[in-house]
């Protein structure tokens, strides 16, 4: 069997047109993901919104500084901690997105707001 | 502790929780820990925010195979509350919703 | 300090088996809390969008998002069910209260009877670099893509050809995403062959005896390593061969989610057949703690079709448990048995009849 | 069962019977065997808080717990252990909730000085600039002790029981003690599950079912299992050094070097039992007092919630050595709690008096005698 060639398309990001399904746009919000101003839409995890902006890596692990990303989908892994509004260790992939959102990356463990 | 020969798939992660390898599992198990939960405790393989999920099945198999025992004979750890990891405040708070 | 809500049943998972559990005890008068962590019912089935398979009884042919449909009215309507979403099952303890959390708060439910159908999760894949963002299970492929109509990646290698890596496999190509392969370590294709055919039409090239020995990429899977394997399923070396992809998707089947059997020190059996460790039942589907009943792909991995049937089974003798019938309740319990035994005979249920026989208690009744 | 005989047989895997065998092999006892029923610290020492203080009201409580630290400064070294068992002098913050409780502090600091522990008197404030969140309302002071601090449990046994080995001790797990055969007061053997061990000596380290081991041989031990709820968080970032402890809240909390905090707190009228399974109320009690202590640790979410045996005494003090009429059974345990922080001095102190028939600390009033004598060591500085 030889090498699989073939570029890699642009990647069509929202599906908007589907055979089956019909994604009816939701309300559409805005966040921030590490200072950077992105668009969601209301109530989908966090990670489908970062993952539609094109971001996979959501933290690296706090041991050998791997980088991880989406992962398990259903809130049973601890492969997409990240700080939202001051908060750490908050589960992305199962946490509905909210107008105004502050999302961070960890660095390490995520640190505790103390004020 | 006695170190075996290298096995190219050494460095797989195991535990993503705590980034334990194939190659400390294998290690610890040649220096004599027998069982999921000494491994659990001395490596902190399934001791992390999916409480052992994923690493649970992998250690038991590698434990099957090295012991040259099935699968089922291996004594499983058993999972405690809760599920999913729950925030202080949440269990503080109870039914209210202030 | 909080109020306990007492319940006569109460359901953990509103999938397949849940659904048809809850139902059940509602028809027969108990009063029923059907709990599930998504905000919609169907578990699994809501992320299908292919035609349903099964026998003509238990709505094969209907798409599996409309099947929640048709449950969730009846529930939602019916006067002894009430139900939590966004809702997750913490903890059951040995002083029999179940404690369940929407991350805002935190309340103690006393079912006299549970029944887990809280369903599977998939198996990983040890290789290489299997921790890199882009390494997806097939059901986190599914949500992202039929739930939250987010595309996966541009590219996907798809590890496993039973019947999720197939359906899912097609459904990246309804999506508009190109899959390169889908590979199986087994000599043959683990699903149905008319699954296979629609992907061989769509030309993806699915190969037999291969596995994935490594993960390629910085941050981000950029490609993956396949080989050939022996008949031990080891890759054979110098039969390696690179392919170039952002997705690598992990079809390699599931394992029974079965948190809460534990907590409830339900005797747990290892069963390869059904998927990995699973609770010890009678035939009415009650576990070795007389209170706990299990229902659906908890119990052991089968198809949605089973799960339903074994979600009523476990809903009638439940509520049966606690002196409550609907009418013809016997004779429905024995035309869902004979059900169950009918989808169980195909050839692909061979393994599930040795499965569910190792994880039955001898007789098929508690003494 | 390769051993058919030994001079002395440890009962018990924990922390103190791994140190005793330690401590016995190294003072040149040849023949040993210790026997575990499940695992090297799979009991109570691998489900204890692990905390390591010196801040006690008595004199024998404070000298056990010193002496300990001393060791635990350098166990690495003295045990050759590569892993190291993660030994960290964070401190333990003590808070005071009433004058009569800060008076008995007053007391425990001016003994605890008299005995070269070093331990500053705190005003709320001072309390908080150790820890920068504590909620100091109702507070009237602290005690502060820096050389306290904090273990790994696992790897501080497992650490004993592998020098005990290199030394030519046997440690043979999955082995359960089924009877003791004693003869007009002299020990024959000890029966296991895996065949007999002819043997004189037993150091009875059995933790909460030591009474059952002193059974086997006769003897009525006043010692009994009692349940303690424990729960650990996820790990963040360090943030709080000391162990914070308060007896009014009947509370303690640690944040352990890997990040996550380990928390407890006393559940009033629990039961004499073996029962280790975990509550809601232990959850929503736990919950509640932390959130009020300090507050900020309610952003911080569960991860696992378990239960542990204290092996309980009459007066919650330990009891340790020979326990006539039966000769040569020696008693290591009824530590209430305390047994990991005075493990290695009683490890030590058990071997000298068997070996060299005196300990270099004087735990004599520590015996099982004491109770029928009526003479009680009352320690007020205890959590519940």
């Amino acid at each position: 069997m030889g090498r699989f060639t073939g570029g890699l398309r642009p990647s069509k990001v929202r599906l908007k047109d589907h055979p089956i399904l019909d994604f009816s746009a939701g309300q559409e919000v805005a966040f921030t993901f590490d200072g950077k101003k992105l668009k969601g839409i209301d109530g989908e995890p966090i990670a489908a919104a970062l993952h539609a902006n094109g971001v996979r890596v959501l933290r690296h692990s706090p041991v050998s500084g791997r980088a991880r990303g989406f992962f398990c989908a259903i809130g049973n892994c601890s492969s997409c901690l990240m700080t939202v509004d001051g908060v750490p260790n908050v589960r992305v992939c199962t946490e509905p997105l909210r107008e105004g959102m502050v999302v961070e990356t960890q660095k390490g463990h995520g640190q505790l707001p103390i004020d | 502790m006695t170190d075996r020969p290298e096995r190219i798939d050494d460095d797989v992660i195991v535990c993503r929780c705590e980034d334990v390898t194939l190659g400390d599992i294998r290690r610890l198990i040649a220096n004599g820990y027998h069982t999921i939960d000494e491994i659990k405790r001395i490596s902190r393989a399934g001791m992390g925010q999916c409480q052992g999920r994923t690493c649970r099945h992998l250690i038991a198999r590698e434990l099957a195979t090295a012991l040259g025992v099935s699968v089922e004979e291996v004594e499983m750890p058993t999972f405690r509350p809760p599920t999913r990891p729950v925030l202080l405040s949440t269990i503080a708070r109870g039914e209210g919703d202030e | 300090m909080n109020l306990l809500k007492e319940v006569d049943i109460a359901v953990i998972g509103a999938g397949p088996a849940g659904l048809a559990a809850a139902l059940a005890c509602a028809e027969a008068g108990a009063s029923t809390l059907l709990i599930d962590a998504n905000d919609v019912p169907g578990g699994q089935l809501v992320k299908q969008t292919h035609k349903f398979f099964g026998s003509e009884r238990q709505h094969a042919g209907t798409r599996g998002i409309q099947i929640p449909e048709l449950f969730a009215k009846k529930l939602v309507e019916h006067p002894n069910v009430e139900t939590m979403w966004d809702t997750t099952a913490s903890g059951y303890y040995d002083s029999g209260e179940l404690v369940v959390e929407d991350g805002k708060r935190f309340i103690k439910i006393l079912p006299k009877r549970l029944i887990v159908s809280t369903g599977a999760s998939e198996r990983f894949v040890l290789f290489e670099n299997n921790d890199l963002p882009g390494v997806y299970g097939a059901g986190a492929v599914q949500t992202l893509m039929n739930v939250y109509g987010v595309v996966p990646g541009d590219r996907v290698l798809m590890v496993g050809s039973g019947n999720i890596g197939l359906i899912v496999s097609y459904q990246l190509i309804q999506a508009g995403v190109d899959v390169a392969a889908v590979i199986e370590a087994a000599p043959c294709i683990g699903g149905y062959l008319v699954h296979a055919a629609k992907l061989r039409r769509a030309g993806v090239p699915i190969l037999t005896s291969h596995t994935i020995v490594a993960a390629h990429g910085e941050e981000c899977v950029t490609g993956a390593t396949i080989a050939k394997v022996d008949e031990k399923w080891q890759a054979i070396p110098g039969t390696e061969c690179e392919i170039e992809c952002d997705v690598i998707c992990l079809a390699v089947g599931l394992m029974p989610l079965v948190d809460i059997l534990w907590q409830a020190g339900c005797e747990m059996k290892y069963v390869p057949e059904l998927g990995g460790h699973v609770p010890v039942r009678d035939d009415n589907m009650r576990t070795s703690n007389p209170n706990v009943y299990v229902a659906g792909d908890s119990g052991g991995v089968e198809e949605a079709s089973s799960a339903m049937i074994t979600g009523e089974i476990a809903g009638i003798s439940a509520a049966e448990s606690l002196g409550l019938k609907a009418p013809e309740a016997d004779a429905r319990l024995a035309q869902l048995k004979a059900d169950l035994a009918a989808i169980r005979s195909g050839p692909a249920g061979e393994k599930i009849c040795a499965g569910v026989c190792r994880a039955t208690v001898c007789g098929g009744v508690w003494e | 069962m390769s051993k058919k005989s030994a001079d002395i047989v440890v009962i018990g895997g924990g922390v103190v019977g791994c140190a005793t065998a330690f401590e016995l092999a190294r003072l040149g006892c040849k023949d040993i065997v210790l026997v575990e029923r499940n695992t090297i610290a799979s009991g109570s020492t691998g489900r204890c808080g692990a905390g390591v203080r010196q801040q006690f009201g008595t004199e024998l409580n404070c000298v056990l717990a010193r002496e300990s630290v001393r060791i635990f400064e350098q166990m690495d070294e003295y045990l050759d252990y590569k892993p190291g068992v993660e030994f960290r002098q964070s401190g333990y913050l003590m808070l005071a909730y009433s004058d009569s409780q800060w008076e008995q502090f007053r007391r425990n600091v001016k003994l605890e000085r008299s005995l070269d522990i070093d331990v500053e008197m705190l005003t709320p404030e001072g309390a908080r600039e150790i820890v920068p969140f504590l909620n100091l309302e109702g507070m009237v002071g602290a005690t502060f002790c820096q050389t306290d601090g904090h273990a790994n449990p696992f790897h501080t046994a497992f650490a004993y029981a592998q020098a005990a080995k290199r030394l030519g001790a046997e440690v043979l797990t999955h082995t359960s003690v089924v009877d003791i055969e004693v003869e007009n007061n002299r020990i024959k053997a000890v029966v296991t599950d895996k065949g007999r061990i002819e043997t004189s000596a037993v150091v009875n380290c059995a933790g909460a079912y030591s009474a059952k081991i002193a059974a086997m041989a006769g003897i009525d031990l006043p010692v009994w299992g009692e349940r303690h709820q424990i729960l650990i968080t996820e790990p963040v970032e360090a943030m709080m050094g000391p162990m914070v402890i308060s007896f009014h809240h009947d509370f303690y909390c640690q944040q352990t070097p890997h990040g996550s905090f380990i928390m407890g707190i006393g559940m009033p009228g629990e039961p004499k039992s073996f029962n280790i399974h975990s509550s809601v109320d232990f959850l929503e009690g736990m919950a509640k007092t932390v959130m009020k202590i300090l507050p900020p640790l309610g952003n911080l979410r569960v991860v696992r919630q378990w239960a542990g045996l204290y092996d309980r005494s009459p007066d919650a003090q330990p009891i340790l050595g020979e326990c006539p009429p039966v000769e040569r059974f020696y008693n290591a345990n009824g530590f209430s709690g305390h047994g990991f922080m005075v493990a290695p001095i009683v490890g030590r102190a058990m071997a000298e008096l068997i070996m060299l028939g005196k300990p270099s600390v004087d735990i004599s009033k520590l015996d099982a005698g004491r109770f029928e004598r009526g003479e009680l060591v009352l320690e007020p500085a205890v959590v519940g």
